[in-house]
């Protein structure tokens, strides 16, 4: 089974896997809008149909949903990146999962309202005072004026001071990755994955592998690794194959 | 209960008098039969039929909803045997206290001056309408000309209902801020700064 | 029109009855049957069989107006048949649906709130502000002081109008977020399924 040939259906998006990872590189789909639980189920369901468990295939593909997840649970938790980076990386999958449920369950309340007024919409009520009502004379109890100076000690306090850490460790966007690895490139006609990401954010490698298959798609590189969990080897693709290998095959990252 | 419904259900024009009873119930001001009958999709007879029927129903005497035919069209009011009951319902008790964003919006123009809405909603982070239009029906503030001579955005002031309200003689004995720049435009300027860093 | 009158005439609730329509047919808000208690002047129990009593006159089907039991107290409002009428004449309270960002920040409200705008953006994962201001435009939602009582942000709660427009009679009545229909149980089952098949 290839994976990046996973047919989808889902609510954001219809077609292929590769082509919706192409389409959230380049932004023309918001990663909030894709339900990835949708493509997990998709695919155990095809992988379902087959006689023998397809081990590449599932490798492969707990990459790119591993990449996917993170990047849309950043997304969704974007100026938290700090605090969860503080954290041991089971406890920030703990937090993120508790936030995302959270969110999750906000979510289907908003469906819930959503039902109730189209449900309730056509009840009509009053919305100002009744035509022949008498006048309403709403009088104020006296007031204390030190109750105006609290208020304006209040709106003239310093508010607690905001960390500024999540700045520096911000989510890089793809682009900062390809123009790195490009770069690199120009240099050295070859690198090692793994040694480049060394020392990043699990978020941030996530971006980085992203980076990388866009740049396979592109066909700029060509990727190669000799065994699971072995080094990712990065080459560049010389000028005139690329020409001849663009349209044939726009995704190639297979374990080998 | 049963007896009047069947009555009611054998009127053809029983239908159409519970349209109108659903309109006169929502209705904030009265409704000249043209409206209704533009509203109920009916003709002007029946509408007129039926309006009679209802004023029947909901007279003076029978029924604590009166419907009456006042300069602007019909309407619903309240029967004068209840005359007192409605008074105690709306002579409550006067109100306790102002909301949060009343008094937030009061101290402002009370320590500030004159000012607009625009700078209000700047110095407290969130829209001032609602705020400024509640303090404005109440007569505790009131416009005072406009920002920059006439093009700019309304002013409001603090009125001599509000120094009432607060026990003051004039605005020069509201209570002072020691800890705070004692000057007007420092104080301005201290609001503004500390928006900012809220809204950052 | 003569024998429902001597009907109604006979039952000693009648003139409390009366008293109770003529307060509801003015109120611009729901009225919590303390404050119809104190205004009609009588006993809690009697406001009570009084209100049932109108609650089966003034019934869907029965009458173009209808009492109902709404955020926290009592209300008439125009019949649902009447709504096509209805809609020709007044504008609706929410007149064009919400956006889904305005349902789920209202959600977040409703079941979180008192909540400030930087806690419905973290839970959501984008800013709030403007689904915060069109909810507050509606009057779906309100200021609720300050956070921390300090010069935090601004904290928000739902409103009565949002429990009228929702027909809810008091946000206890909101589904518990663990009843609420869950894909996550869904999705599960999905793939229990698959595994079964595969082990089949």
């Amino acid at each position: 089974m290839i994976v990046r040939e996973l047919e989808l259906d889902l609510d954001a998006f219809e077609g292929p896997f590769d082509l919706l990872l192409t389409l959230v590189l380049k932004e023309e789909v918001d990663l909030a809008d894709v339900d990835v639980a949708g493509i997990v189920v998709r695919f155990v369901e095809r992988l379902a149909e087959r006689e023998k468990l397809d081990l590449d295939a599932c490798g492969e593909f707990l990459v790119l949903v591993a990449a996917l997840l993170e990047l849309k649970a950043r997304g969704l938790f974007e100026d938290e990146a700090a605090e969860l980076a503080d954290l041991e990386p089971e406890e920030a999958a703990e937090e993120l999962a508790r936030r995302l449920a959270e969110y999750r369950r906000m979510k289907e309340a908003a469906g819930w309202l959503a039902e109730r007024l189209a449900a309730e919409g056509d009840r009509f009520f009053r919305l100002g005072p009744a035509p022949l009502a008498p006048a309403l004379e709403r009088r104020l109890a006296p007031q204390d004026p030190e109750a105006l100076a609290n208020v304006v000690r209040l709106l003239a306090a310093e508010p607690p001071a905001v960390s500024l850490a999540h700045m520096a460790l911000r989510f890089p966007p793809v682009a900062q990755f390809l123009e790195r690895f490009r770069a690199l490139l120009s240099r050295r006609s070859r690198f090692d994955f793994d040694t480049e990401i060394d020392g990043l954010s699990r978020a941030e490698q996530a971006i980085a592998f992203l980076a990388l298959l866009e740049l396979r798609r592109a066909n700029q590189i060509s990727i190669s690794q000799a065994a699971p969990f072995a080094p990712i080897r990065v080459s560049r693709v010389e000028q005139e194959s690329a020409a001849v290998n663009e349209r044939t095959h726009a995704w190639n990252v297979r374990s080998a | 209960m049963e007896r009047p419904l069947r009555l009611v259900t054998a009127n053809p024009l029983d239908q159409l008098a519970r349209t109108l009873e659903a309109l006169l119930v929502v209705a904030s001001a009265p409704l000249p039969v043209e409206e209704l009958t533009a509203a109920a999709d009916d003709e002007r007879e029946r509408i007129e039929l039926a309006l009679g029927l209802l004023a029947e129903r909901y007279h003076e005497g029978r029924s604590g909803i009166v419907l009456e035919a006042v300069a602007g069209g019909w309407a619903f009011r309240a029967s004068r045997e209840a005359s007192e009951a409605c008074g105690r319902l709306f002579e409550r008790p006067v109100q306790r206290g102002l909301s949060q964003a009343a008094l937030e919006t009061l101290a402002i123009v009370a320590y500030l001056g004159p000012c607009t809405r625009p700078e209000i909603a700047r110095i407290r982070g969130v829209a001032a309408d609602s705020a400024v239009a509640g303090l404005v029906e109440r007569g505790l503030i009131t416009e005072s000309g406009r920002d920059d001579g006439t093009g700019g955005a309304v002013r409001y002031r603090t009125t001599p209902m509000f120094e009432r309200v607060f026990g003051l003689e004039s605005l020069s004995q509201l209570p002072r801020l020691d800890d705070l720049p004692g000057d007007v435009d420092d104080l301005r300027e201290r609001l503004h700064a500390v928006a900012e860093q809220r809204s950052a």
